[in-house]
């Protein structure tokens, strides 16, 4: 399953929610405001490490480049455009945005 | 594929309306389907003829009413959600049309993955 | 829930199709629309005869609270029409577990029956649906 | 005391519209004076007339036209605001007027106390 | 200065930011989903809790009431509705609401 | 920031008068509005000679991130406008920096010069406003 994360890990508890229950094996795209979480000194950034033992992590990089993040992406994190995005909706067999 | 797009959030107050957009418009290039784009919510406010952004930034509006131009893609707002915030008939951009929830179920069942954009 | 939702559309092929839908709620009610507006969608689903689940989870379980008394805020309570799903066949209300404890509350502050699932449980209900629907 | 009051949020989606409203008609009951309301952001879908709640709801629009028409409340759309979200002088509801965010600004001068609602 | 709260502390991080930023001595409202914060068992009690030594809290009822709270409320936290909202904002210098 | 914002309107007696203005922003740009329309409500201010001053706090600290570039995502990058502040004789510029640290930046990371608050410091000068606006 893809998982679409698209808020700040620390204006709200999207990605800890997300992250609590996602499959193991399953494939985490971080979108909009969500690629703060992406982000080296950020505050999932520990958190987000753990994960990617049994998650897959995307991040938008439309996103990361718009606010100025792009050179900050925690290392194993895969960049995407929309074009990826599309990709990745087609790769798994249902999608979930964590609204 | 045959995909469906929600879309939860009015324009410019959020980014989803415009990454719903981009994802669309992605998906189109890539040759595949758009069976429906669903405006739910706030989102409704996307179909309104009335919105003039600054000359500037994109329009928003205008860009989903060409992307129904051009790619005959299917551009739904909620009647319900529509009346409780004022997009009716009188004020409706070219391309979209108003119906009932049932369309977004249906684009459930139809499409092959329905992905979400909101706040 | 009396409002106008247009007319059900059950054209192409949709008919013979029957597709898990799970419904997540994850927002408190009131402060937003999105818990009424999600049920708005849930009563038209149960029109077309799909496998609908209900999920509540982080302040959507706050949706389910018992005792919700709106005349002071001027709006409408819409908690009881939770209670009328079962009447559409809607009977699978999932809550996961640690989303209601954190919150200190128990099925018993519920206004419906629900089956509660750990996350890891929940993990497992959402990766086996065919549509997801947030709000 | 004279009140300014801002609204951030449009009717229906947040509660922000809803509070704004309890909190200035309590304090015209209580004899307060509203300076003004001024509505920006996705505040400003607060003054659609093309509104249409379901009819055992509350009507906010109607509700807010009301209070300026009763109390001589100053309802000001920004202009801005207004046009990257099609609220326009077409379909402005009744007690409402246009102006630009200077109007908020000198609000904040006036009033005594300058109270926002938002998400 | 009257902070007025307005989010669940269970979704973001607004209370938080609220009870770092206020000063000793100041006054906090919570209405709308931000009551959720005003009561037993909720995520932010013990932080409120260990707060009210520094600040006066305040819940809108009619907020408790919508969301079936009103019976959770937290000792010393007072209640008020719209009447006592507006005497509040009247008994401070000056508001803050933490959007 | 070329839009029209309507005709600035200083009646009644505000000429003379002279408020302490904060604008509180705590939400990351692009995601919302927000941002962009309370810096567009600061220009504004500049015209009626207030005292005013702007804070960053939460993710209000990414606005002013350096670096941004938005051809991508077909929005319009405001963060340039933070610098041009100074000709409007905008100057004062607080960042709390609890939460600067929190998200791994430091002043280095900014497009424009801050002073850095702590957040008792920041309660004070919050304390001390007249009106404070929150986007």
């Amino acid at each position: 399953m893809l998982h679409i994360v698209n808020k700040s890990p620390s204006e709200r508890n999207t990605l800890d929610s997300c992250l609590r229950m996602a499959k193991k094996g399953s494939t985490i795209l971080l979108i909009e405001d969500g690629v703060y979480g992406a982000t080296k000194g950020g505050v999932a950034e520990n958190k987000l490490k753990a994960a990617m033992a049994d998650v897959k992590v995307y991040a938008l990089w439309p996103d990361l480049e718009a606010r100025g993040m792009q050179d900050s992406v925690i290392d194993g994190i895969e960049q995407v455009d929309y074009n990826g995005f599309v990709d990745l909706v087609v790769a798994d067999k249902n999608v979930q945005s964590w609204l | 594929m045959k995909f469906g797009i929600l879309v939860n959030e009015g324009p410019y107050n959020h980014q989803a309306a415009d990454t719903a957009y981009q994802f669309a418009k992605a998906a189109l290039e890539k040759g595949h389907e758009i069976h429906r784009v669903f405006f739910y919510h706030d989102g409704v406010n996307n179909a309104t003829k009335l919105t003039e952004p600054p000359q500037d930034d994109r329009h928003i509006v205008n860009r989903w009413s060409k992307m129904a131009e051009e790619h005959g893609v299917d551009l739904v707002v909620c009647v319900a959600a529509g009346l409780r915030r004022g997009i009716v008939d009188d004020n409706l951009a070219p391309g979209f049309r108003i119906s009932g929830l049932g369309q977004l179920v249906e684009t459930g069942i139809q499409a092959d993955r329905t992905v979400t954009f909101g706040d | 829930m009396t409002e106008s939702t247009g007319g059900i559309d059950m054209d192409e092929d949709s008919s013979g199709t029957v597709k898990k839908f799970a419904f997540v709620n994850r927002k408190a009610p009131y402060g937003t629309i999105y818990a009424l507006e999600s049920l708005e969608v849930v009563l038209i689903s149960a029109a077309f005869d799909q496998d609908v689940s209900l999920v509540f989870a982080d302040d959507g379980v706050y949706e389910l609270k018992k005792g919700q008394a709106t005349k002071a805020v001027g709006m409408k309570n819409f908690s009881p029409t939770y209670r009328a799903l079962e009447g559409y066949d809607i009977e699978k209300l999932f809550v996961e577990k640690e989303s209601m404890e954190a919150r200190g509350l128990t099925v018993d502050d519920l206004v419906v029956p629900v089956e509660v699932l750990t996350s890891e449980e929940m993990a497992t209900l959402l990766d086996e649906q065919d549509v997801v629907l947030s709000f």
